[in-house]
């Protein structure tokens, strides 16, 4: 079995791996590159808790190869904070008590954050239709969805 | 003598009673006497029980109290999720 | 398992032709990761063909037509202002295809080769009589969408064959295109059923009608007689009730874990109404000004 | 702890919403959760599961899985203890299987090897021979007279004669005469209800890290409710002493009742002795669904009478839950909970404990009390429709109260039950309009809550901050309240205050997180940890300033004299005491360990209002209003979190979430994509409302707030679905088939 080299940049630092053409770009994230903010909730691309950026499109990193990260641009939860600043999207989920157990909030942070990019003012349904494959099984959403708002709104003033 | 109530489904394993007259000062106290009265009881305790004294339901605490008049029921052992 | 980039279609049909045992091409990946994980299909050789020059382009053609790339995501084309004028059903169609994740991933020429009866872009694909380029060792040919799937996870592409472009035709004017799909939740689910419908009018009389069921029977579906039922109308109640009636006869599903065999050919009437409406609208506001 | 009455104001630290204390680490993805974790020289493994529902397992051959480069042991049943009873006996059954595979997914076997992937590719080559035999996974067909013995000899004596041997326990409680209070009755509605199994839907997979050598010394890490039970079961299950192993709970993502037991941590503990190097085993989805621990299925009959004026003369209900291929499924509960919210001179109630060829049940959230509630619920509301009442006066013209005899025996302390209905009936919500298509629900849940051994430590340190060290894990922001709760006995802030999760080695034993009882138990203990270091405290004071202990107060973080008796001194605030404590008289702790007994019941109140598409059956939840007890909310934001949770789980049980299994006996939808729990597009905002009455039984007054909400949802839904659909719906979940069948049969007959 021969593994591929790979060099991607992670979060702004380039990096390498070898991996297995079978394993994903979790895979590699968690076991390769020790960054375990990705989870693996489902393994299908079903839960959200792997959400990554790749050259700035949300993906699942469980639905990505870990070759296929070669020479692309990958974004995790870990690179979201400025050294000790945090995001306020970051700021707002812990003020908003928008995490319970915790496991599925560095996926939904880095759906949200890529959806406040793209769209600075979404409207409710709009941020649960982003969200919808990002599950949570302990909120109800509620306080995500008012986190995410709120965290839009005050950017809007901000800018 | 403490009345204590047996949940129906434990009538067969108690003479036919739901209603036992055990001697007793605490919760322990009680489960010992019941087992000595109706051997039959002893798998049903072993099982786990809670028993509730004047309403307030114990789980595990064998040496809680309970007076003569307490209202005393025997109930299935308590978990959640 | 073999991973391959390959550099260009040629390359991609060669490695494919030669391969041993089982072949994927990887475009999304989001079918194909799935089932290599889950350990219902892993590829012998996975040809990586994202690297092929234009795979990822959107282009309109001279006549009108437009060229879809093989791998481009779903949310390249709901991005894509242009496309989605001319024929927001195949776009909202593929746009229903799993999260904003697998929006990012997802191909239509993905969701049409893995071949699930259920894909919700096929439907529309062949209600818009959508065709492909489909290249291999003995030369390249020209494909009508609806002749690809031949069952549940097979199609009529031969070893060594790929599609290396899908094409939709000039939307005109005065016609529209819708897809609907019945889900238990509002996102996330496979289709129970889906229904796509493409029509085109003069005056508010419909001339011309393609009416295709997703989710009933082995294939999906083109419905000549719902078609019929619409065609000449202007989408009266009577003609809404008799595409329902044509469109649940035409039938023939399953029971399974997502749905009864007695609901799926309900829903399909129910869909069919429902999308004729909205494609009906479409085409009354498309006055060709648009594009 | 001996208790005046609880506190009920003056609070300066307990009702405030400060963030948690795990917030960064969980925010910024540095959390370490059950599949995070690496040790030097680590081992991945997998388990070989068996494919069939039922089968005698004839042979295992793992020579080709061990020839595979890579593998470094297999383990079999083999390689567990032997001798085993009761029910560790049927825990180790479930963790591997014996000579029979019951459900399945059923472990038979299990890999360790280098990396995942070649785990993965090694339980292919495991070659395991099976009969197949005769199975039944339904609740009903597994009670029929000819129905496939799971195991013979597993009932109790509690079931009576002539029923199947898969009826392995039977409940039956209640009081008065059920027939005269039917007979005096102006109606009686008697209906049949199911619900299927659903599965707690946890996001986080089943993780272990273990350590085994040859020396009989363990070190696990593990995503659990609760380690000291992690650390008693693996132990007797890998035939090592207790105190010799060593757990650590990780974060827990998600847990819901389904964390209370062990799967995998045996497995993998045998791995590692047998391999000698740690092993991590990590379950994925589809093993989750399988292999863990769903909640029961039920059928149920509930036959209600009523006066025409609402009085509720006499209830009575059968209900049968099976748990999966060994006792266990919580009836008794059931039973217990279905009438509860009223007062009844005439109620009767029977459970049985049904086995089938599916995974051995494990707890979920009020374990076996939603599905009471959806029967009797659904009753109650044909009732007051038929009889024209307003659904929530009649619950509170017989709701249970203080002194009121419950369904299940005992007087109920004091319950806040009509304050629950009182605030409904007040919520705008329950008289806003509804649109086309759309109808209203009501319903009451009824939860015991739980308390539990209990052990809590509290230090200070020098510079006057404190550490809490507690022993059960944080699944819902504990470790805040925990906090918050210490800062309002010792007078400090919030933020000096660290509250952590000890591990087996650190602390003394605790129960579980289950039965809503952390803030309740770990909360008390810590208030008396809190007292017993201010006492401490008192005393240094007392002994600086030459006076009787007894004449030191605590208030606002200091030692005053307790009066002008006591002497005029300066108030001496913690960090004083502390900053010298070293040099008079050593550290300053606070400990508690008991079983506090006192876990206050908690009642809720739910309205609901739900869209129906009459075409297609499709069910939207529109509008969502909690209104619960939660004697004293330590932070509010929390638990609105709860309540939010709680409905959020009941709205998936009541419309979508089930389990599916075909003729085979196998489990068809293993996945999130068919397992279809609520996505955020799929739910409305929650509002909640938090009542307080007090729990006697706890300082300020808490009851367990984490499993009642989801009591009520399932009935409340079904019967705001009945109301729009203008049909009864008896069948969870109230999928759009289900609807759309009604509808139609409705229309036929």
């Amino acid at each position: 079995m021969s593994n591929i080299h790979v060099t991607t940049t992670v979060n702004g630092d380039e990096v390498e791996f070898l991996c297995d053409p079978r394993e994903t770009l979790l895979d590699a994230l968690r076991d390769k590159l020790n960054l375990t903010g990705a989870k693996e909730g489902c393994g299908t691309g079903d839960c959200g808790a792997c959400s990554v950026t790749m050259d700035g499109r949300l993906v699942c990193s469980c639905l990505v190869l870990g070759a296929e990260a070669e020479g692309k641009q990958i974004g995790t939860v870990e690179g979201i904070a400025d050294g000790e600043t945090l995001h306020p999207l970051q700021q707002k989920f812990i003020e908003y008590a928008a995490l319970q157990c915790g496991i599925c909030t560095p996926g939904i942070l880095v759906a949200t954050k890529a959806l406040l990019e793209k769209n600075p003012d979404p409207t409710e349904t709009e941020v649960r239709y982003w969200l919808a494959g990002n599950l949570c099984r302990c909120t109800g959403y509620d306080k995500i969805i008012r986190a995410v708002m709120d965290t839009a709104a005050d950017l809007r003033r901000a800018s | 003598m403490v009345e204590v109530n047996l949940w129906s489904g434990l009538r067969a394993l108690a003479g036919g009673q739901d209603k036992v007259e055990i001697e007793a000062n605490t919760v322990g106290e009680v489960l010992a006497g019941l087992v000595a009265k109706y051997p039959g009881l002893q798998d049903a305790i072993d099982a786990g029980v809670s028993v509730a004294v004047d309403g307030r339901i114990i789980a595990f605490g064998l040496t809680e109290e309970v007076k003569p008049d307490s209202e005393v029921y025997l109930l299935q052992r308590l978990k959640g999720g | 398992m073999d991973y391959h980039i390959a550099t260009s279609f040629d390359d991609a049909i060669a490695v494919a032709s030669k391969a041993q045992g089982i072949t994927r091409f990887l475009a999304g990946g989001t079918d194909v990761l799935v089932q290599l994980r889950a350990d219902i299909v892993t590829p012998d050789t996975l040809i990586d063909i994202k690297h092929i020059e234009g795979v990822k382009d959107i282009s309109r053609e001279s006549d009108g037509s437009w060229r879809i790339g093989i791998a481009v995501a779903g949310a390249e084309m709901t991005e894509h202002a242009a496309l989605m004028a001319d024929w927001p059903g195949v776009v909202e169609a593929m746009d229903l295809v799993g999260s904003t994740q697998v929006q990012g991933r997802a191909t239509l020429t993905g969701n049409l080769c893995n071949g699930s009866p259920a894909a919700d872009s096929v439907p529309a694909m062949v209600a818009a009589a959508m065709s492909a380029t489909v290249a291999g060792p003995n030369g390249t040919r020209q494909v009508a969408v609806k002749d690809i799937p031949t069952g549940p996870g097979r199609s009529s592409l031969a070893k060594g064959e790929l599609i290396t472009a899908l094409h939709i035709p000039a939307r005109g004017t005065s016609s529209g295109d819708a897809y609907l799909r019945f889900i238990p939740r509002t996102e996330m689910d496979i289709a129970v059923v889906g229904c796509a419908v493409n029509l085109t009018l003069d005056g508010d009389t419909i001339t011309s009608a393609r009416v295709v069921l997703g989710a009933v029977a082995p294939t999906i579906l083109l419905v000549q007689e719902a078609a019929n039922a619409i065609i000449g109308t202007s989408l009266d109640e009577a003609a809404l009730t008799a595409l329902a009636t044509a469109a649940s006869a035409a039938c023939n599903p399953i029971n399974d874990k997502r749905g009864t065999i007695e609901f799926r050919t309900h829903v399909a009437g129910v869909l069919a109404k429902r999308s004729a409406k909205i494609a009906y609208e479409r085409a009354l506001a498309n006055t060709g000004n648009s594009a | 702890m001996a208790l005046d009455g609880p506190k009920t104001s003056g609070f300066t630290a307990v009702g405030t919403t400060p963030n948690r204390p795990d917030g960064l680490d969980k925010v910024t993805g540095r959390a370490k959760f059950g599949a995070d974790a690496q040790a030097p020289g680590m081992l991945h493994a997998a388990i070989v599961r068996s494919p069939h529902a039922h089968a005698r397992i004839v042979s295992i051959d793992t020579s080709k899985a061990e020839a595979l480069k890579g593998v470094k042991t297999v383990v079999t049943r083999a390689d567990f203890t032997t001798g085993l009873k009761g029910e560790n006996w049927n825990i180790l059954e479930n963790v591997m299987a014996g000579d029979t595979a019951l459900y399945d997914g059923h472990a038979v076997a299990a890999v360790a090897a280098i990396s995942p992937l070649i785990a993965r590719d090694a339980i292919k080559l495991v070659e395991v021979e099976y009969q197949v035999l005769p199975h039944v996974t339904n609740v009903d067909a597994a009670m029929a007279q000819d129905a496939p013995i799971i195991r013979e000899g597993a009932a109790n004596k509690s079931v009576p004669a002539g029923l199947h041997p898969n009826v392995v326990r039977y409940h039956e409680s209640g009081h008065g005469d059920v027939d005269k209070g039917f007979a005096a009755a102006d109606l009686v509605i008697e209906d049949h209800f199911t619900t299927e199994a659903t599965h707690q839907g946890y996001i986080e997979p089943h993780a272990c890290l273990a350590q085994l050598g040859g020396d009989g010394k363990g070190e696990l890490w593990c995503c659990t409710q609760g380690h000291w039970n992690v650390q008693k079961i693996c132990a007797a299950l890998v035939g090592i002493e207790t105190s010799q192993l060593r757990v650590t709970a990780s974060e827990i993502g998600g847990g819901f009742g389904g964390k209370t037991v062990v799967f995998i941590e045996p497995v993998a503990l045998a791995l590692s002795r047998k391999a000698n190097r740690p092993v991590k085993l990590v379950m994925n989805r589809s093993e989750v669904f399988r292999a863990s621990g769903p909640t029961s299925s039920t059928s149920m009959d509930v036959k209600i009478g009523m006066k025409n004026d609402g009085t509720i003369t006499a209830a009575s209900g059968t209900f049968r839950l099976q748990g999966g291929a060994f006792p266990g499924a919580p009836m008794e509960f059931t039973a217990m909970c279905a009438f509860a919210p009223y007062a009844l001179e005439n109620v009767r109630q029977v459970g049985y404990d049904v086995m089938t060829n599916r995974p051995k049940q494990a707890a979920y959230r009020a374990p076996g009390s939603p599905m009471a509630a959806f029967a009797v619920e659904s009753v109650i509301d044909e009732l007051c429709k038929e009889l024209g009442l307003d659904p929530i006066q009649t619950r509170l013209k017989n709701a249970s109260h203080e002194g009121t005899k419950a369904s299940f025996g005992p007087k109920f302390d004091k319950i806040g039950l009509v304050e629950t209905l009182e605030a409904a009936k007040a919520h705008p919500h329950f008289t806003a309009p509804l649109g086309e298509n759309q109808g209203r629900g009501v319903s009451c849940g009824f939860w015991f809550n739980h308390s539990g051994e209990t052990s809590v430590t509290l230090a200070l340190s020098e510079d006057g901050s404190a550490q809490i060290v507690v022993g059960t894990p944080d699944i819902g922001g504990s470790r805040a309240s925990m906090a918050l709760m210490a800062a309002e006995e010792l007078g400090i802030p919030y933020e000096n205050i660290r509250c952590t999760i000890a591990d087996t080695a650190s602390l003394g034993y605790n129960e579980v997180s289950h039965g809503s009882r952390v803030t309740y138990a770990s909360g008390l203990a810590t208030i008396a940890a809190a007292r017993d270091a201010v006492k401490r405290l008192c005393g240094r004071a007392a002994a600086k300033w030459g006076i009787d202990e007894e004449a030191v107060v605590w208030e606002d973080g200091c030692a005053k004299p307790s009066g002008p008796n006591a002497g005029d001194f300066d108030p001496l605030p913690l960090a004083e005491i502390t900053r010298t404590m070293g040099a008079t008289g050593g550290p300053i702790n606070g400990h508690f360990e008991a079983t506090p007994e006192g876990a206050g019941v908690s009642f809720a109140t739910h309205i609901v209002d739900a869209e129906v598409d009459p075409e297609t059956g499709k069910t939207s939840i529109v509008r969502y209003t909690v209104v619960q007890d939660a004697g004293k909310a330590i932070h509010p934001a929390y638990v609105e979190g709860q309540f939010q949770g709680g409905a959020a789980q009941g709205i998936g049980w009541a419309l979508n979430e089930e389990y599916i299994y075909g003729e085979d006996g196998r489990l068809q939808n293993d996945l999130f994509l068919d397992y279809r729990i609520p996505v955020a597009s799929d739910l409305p905002m929650i509002d909640t409302v938090i009542v307080e009455v007090p729990n006697p039984g706890h300082p300020y007054g808490v009851r367990g707030v984490g499993e009642t909400s989801i009591c009520p949802p399932l009935a409340a839904i079904a019967n705001a679905v009945s109301a729009a659909a203008g049909v009864r719906l008896h069948d969870l979940p109230m999928s759009p088939p289900r609807i759309r069948a009604a509808l139609d049969a409705q229309k036929d007959g």
